[in-house]
């Protein structure tokens, strides 16, 4: 108890806890958790968009989607390797993460079916991660708070090229400007509620903000969120589609329907359009991948034995 | 064949074969081994991808069709295709994918170190620019082969399989016909056949220290740098490839 | 919406899920298990494209804008498509194509027959000629099922799967919406929900003996019959399908 | 030797031989591998065409290509029924093909790159193999010669669907003539290779002829099939690829230019363009099928032994 009491000065003093620092079991587990989370998204969000790549309508285009794939790639490495520094390997998180014991972030189990969707998800997806994640530069956990400040520097360059995409489709043919409102129509909502339900349901909201793992409520991101898109959506022409959307003056921000949290809750459990699709994407990817890791362990192993062999 | 005919030809047959050999890569996009392999994988097929946007680029400026890079690689149909046979070939396993990477970058670091000297500077400029590149991914390529190839029983019996299947679509890069012809004699690539000792000899180094068995047949399928007969396999790329070009023509993406 | 509007939903649905699940059923030529069932594919398939033809001519008469079954067929892009998501989902296993086509099959049946019955003749018509084939198919794939069900391990293990798999794309078939609203009412279609007790009964008995256990849950993913949202799979199908008629605009064939 | 005598004595009397009469090993066996191979011919068949099934133009297309490859895996089926009857199984006959010891015919090794080759494919390659197989109706061999006339009713119905094809790309838009034109440029010499090397070249054609297996000559054949089809090209409008082709007043029939033999024997040896693919998608469908036959042998026999067990 008076470590706790030391933990939590040191966390409200705003210094940075450190792997080898001690910390209580709740706070390492609750990390594992998140982190562990989080990367797993940036490795299963890499399939939505993946499935354009082989589609995308220009090399530029493509190169531009291949890069930003590639980032998440990337960052799931560096997730990984902070919460490697909490004492659990990257193979056993990805163990969890293939039977179900470890969740993704449920916006990657809506499939993209248009163009327009590689622009939605960039602007909207995105957008609600920087949103999340932009906090987070300054959460406690040495390791986890720079992984942060990196991947928020190229998120928001991959929004950007998102609403990029959104602009050249809003600003297309009468075929693409349709197919950009369709987007924002499917991921709108999938959109809000990668914010979380209510923090008035959530249960470990408290611990996990005295503990700086959580910078802010879902509730004030759902907001912020709302309040920067609708102007973007409002730009680019297209409607949100919520008729109950409108200004407030005097909260200084807009009123919007919830989401459905029925259906957030279904997708939780496993009944999203794509949750099965994609596990069976990155399970069939483990498997065929089995042989590939076992021969690089096995040359590595006989190319060490002969090195001592041959001293 | 006039030069400026052959010189086209000969830009397509660059540029196709990294375009179709950067699509196939890209098929991989998170379905890798391991989380690296995602992110080399990715970054292969972004240098092939880059290096298509020069090559096809050169092609329609030297074509003066007003066509661009991005006009020829989303609508040609397969016979305009230049690709060789060899990049076509479908993933199959990682041993596959990455063998075909291995014949391909040891080619392709021969050509354009040679074209480094290109009489045509563009040419030249291109390949200085992408030779870099080409070197890093053979380092790469070259340092699995032979990591699979000398690995466990299974993985050296899939990189045999790999180099068994795909070695009959090596010879093709080789090969010389009147495109080349005039293009050696313009000075501006060399002959692909002058090229073959000194790749064979690095190949055979590689596979020699991955354990692996160079097929004694020298037969070589032929048709898809001069584009007479294509693999059925390219078609099925090309459906996906230019999809939204063909579906929603005239738009700007 | 307005009556028109409605039929011709009504009959895109009709006729894309004929078109779709013969699509897939298409795509097994050449690599069915016994040659028999290369046989018995190709005849499904040819005769759900058959009766695409005639929904789709319908429908595109009802529109009346001038376009064919083909326009509608080879030129919509993925939102325009009315299939349910069950017949969206990939060939998989032989298993998993038999299942979902006997889960199609029997919902098949069942709608036809009441169809017989549309106070529009022109519906009434198709349905008639329709039925028969589909009373044969059902035949089929009832009677597969069962013996693949009660087979091997291995088979009973692979059809249990396959329809843990497809069963929540089965309850979309029976959704009722404004657009099946507007057709009971003007008494050209039934409400798909009154439909299910009675196909339930029929799939609990083919279950029973295929030796099979229908999930508990009745969990039914939604978005394919009413277009707003496919399955990731329908798209790739439709590079394939319409390719030639995006590649070619205006040509005849 | 006096068995033999008045074996070809009712050969050479017309009478057709039957499977429970007597016949000579090497007649048993020339036709085991003639009938075998025929079906296997049609069973590889099944995949250049179809390729495009996926991938027809109209819904009518898909329908006729369809039907056609469904005829061509029933032509598969009367002619393993034919083989049966001299004794061998159909399974025995796939398990060679598989493994290579059983043949099919070359020209399913080139492959189908544009829609106008299913034009091609019905026009010049059908059209050649009813050029050998209408003589084959009245070869000795009684099954042999009755599935062989409900198959070249049918074939004739598709050479002529396959010159409609033809027809259509020909005198369509300019991309489409140039596919026909393609097509052609590519099919025209493996099609005259589907007859064989001229007879001189060939080790069991007289015997074969003699035992009426065999009914005409390889270069007759092939003359015919040039004098029919060069005049059906120029009705297309398309050009053949053959310089040297000229009309031979004095013969009555045209002269024309070999095929590249050397080529043929590269793709007989396995080194034809799609050797390797054909042999892997039948293997793959025979592999990837065995559950499904052995599930439902199984549940045969469980089913008879349960009516044994009721009776």
């Amino acid at each position: 108890p008076a470590k706790l009491a030391a933990f939590q000065a040191r966390i409200d003093a705003g210094e940075k806890v450190e792997p080898k620092d001690w910390m209580p079991e709740g706070y390492r587990k609750t990390l594992i958790r998140q982190i562990g989370q989080h990367a797993h998204s940036e490795i299963v969000g890499q399939l939505p968009e993946g499935n354009w790549i082989t589609r995308a309508p220009t090399l530029e285009r493509k190169a531009i989607l291949l890069a930003k794939v590639q980032d998440e790639a990337g960052h799931g490495l560096y997730l990984y390797g902070a919460a490697e520094t909490l004492g659990v390997s990257r193979d056993e998180m990805t163990e969890m993460l293939l039977d179900g014991r470890m969740k993704y972030s449920s916006i990657f189990n809506y499939p993209t079916l248009t163009w327009a969707d590689m622009g939605a998800v960039g602007w909207l997806v995105d957008g609600a991660a920087i949103m999340n994640q932009v906090p987070l530069q300054r959460t406690s956990f040495g390791p986890y708070a720079r992984a942060m400040v990196r991947i928020c520097k190229e998120e928001s360059f991959h929004q950007r090229q998102g609403f990029d995409i959104m602009m050249k489709m809003a600003g297309g043919t009468p075929a693409q400007r349709r197919m950009a409102q369709n987007a924002l129509d499917r991921f709108w909502f999938p959109a809000l509620m990668m914010f979380g339900p209510s923090d008035k349901d959530s249960v470990h909201s408290a611990q996990s903000m005295a503990w700086k793992i959580k910078m802010n409520t879902n509730d004030e991101l759902r907001q912020k969120f709302v309040d920067q898109t609708v102007p973007q959506a409002e730009y680019l022409g297209l409607t949100v589609p919520d008729d109950t959307l409108a200004w407030n003056e005097a909260k200084g921000g807009y009123d919007f329907a919830e989401p459905d949290w029925a259906e957030f809750f279904d997708v939780l459990k496993g009944n999203g359009p794509c949750n099965v699709d994609r596990l069976e994407a990155r399970n069939k990817a483990w498997d065929d991948g089995a042989w590939v890791r076992d021969a690089l362990m096995a040359h590595a192993e006989k190319h060490a034995n002969r090195e001592v062999a041959a001293e | 064949m006039d030069q400026q005919t052959a010189t086209f030809e000969f830009l397509c047959r660059m540029g196709d074969n990294t375009l179709v050999l950067g699509h196939r890569v890209s098929e991989w996009c998170g379905k890798a081994p391991v989380l690296e392999e995602d992110i080399a994988l990715a970054n292969v097929a972004l240098d092939l991808i880059g290096q298509t946007q020069m090559w096809l680029g050169l092609a329609a400026e030297v074509e003066g069709a007003g066509r661009t890079a991005d006009d020829l690689a989303m609508l040609r149909d397969v016979w305009d295709f230049r690709s060789a046979l060899l990049v076509e070939q479908p993933n199959g396993d990682f041993g596959q994918t990455l063998m075909r990477q291995y014949l391909f970058d040891q080619w392709h670091v021969a050509v354009l170190t040679a074209l480094m000297e290109s009489a045509d500077p563009r040419v030249a400029d291109i390949a200085a620019k992408s030779v870099k590149e080409a070197r890093y991914h053979v380092e790469r390529s070259a340092d699995l082969v032979i990591r699979l190839g000398d690995g466990t029983e299974e993985s050296h019996g899939r990189m045999q399989a790999a180099l068994d299947k795909l070695w009959p679509f090596f010879g093709e890069l080789f090969d010389d016909d009147p495109v080349d012809a005039a293009m050696a004699e313009a000075g501006i690539a060399p002959l692909p056949s002058g090229l073959r000792a000194d790749v064979d000899q690095e190949v055979a180094a590689v596979m020699a220290q991955a354990t692996l068995v160079i097929p004694a047949d020298r037969f070589a399928h032929r048709g898809g740098k001069t584009g007479i007969r294509h693999s059925e396999h390219l078609g099925h790329m090309l459906t996906q490839m230019q999809w939204l070009q063909r579906a929603y023509p005239g738009a700007t993406w």
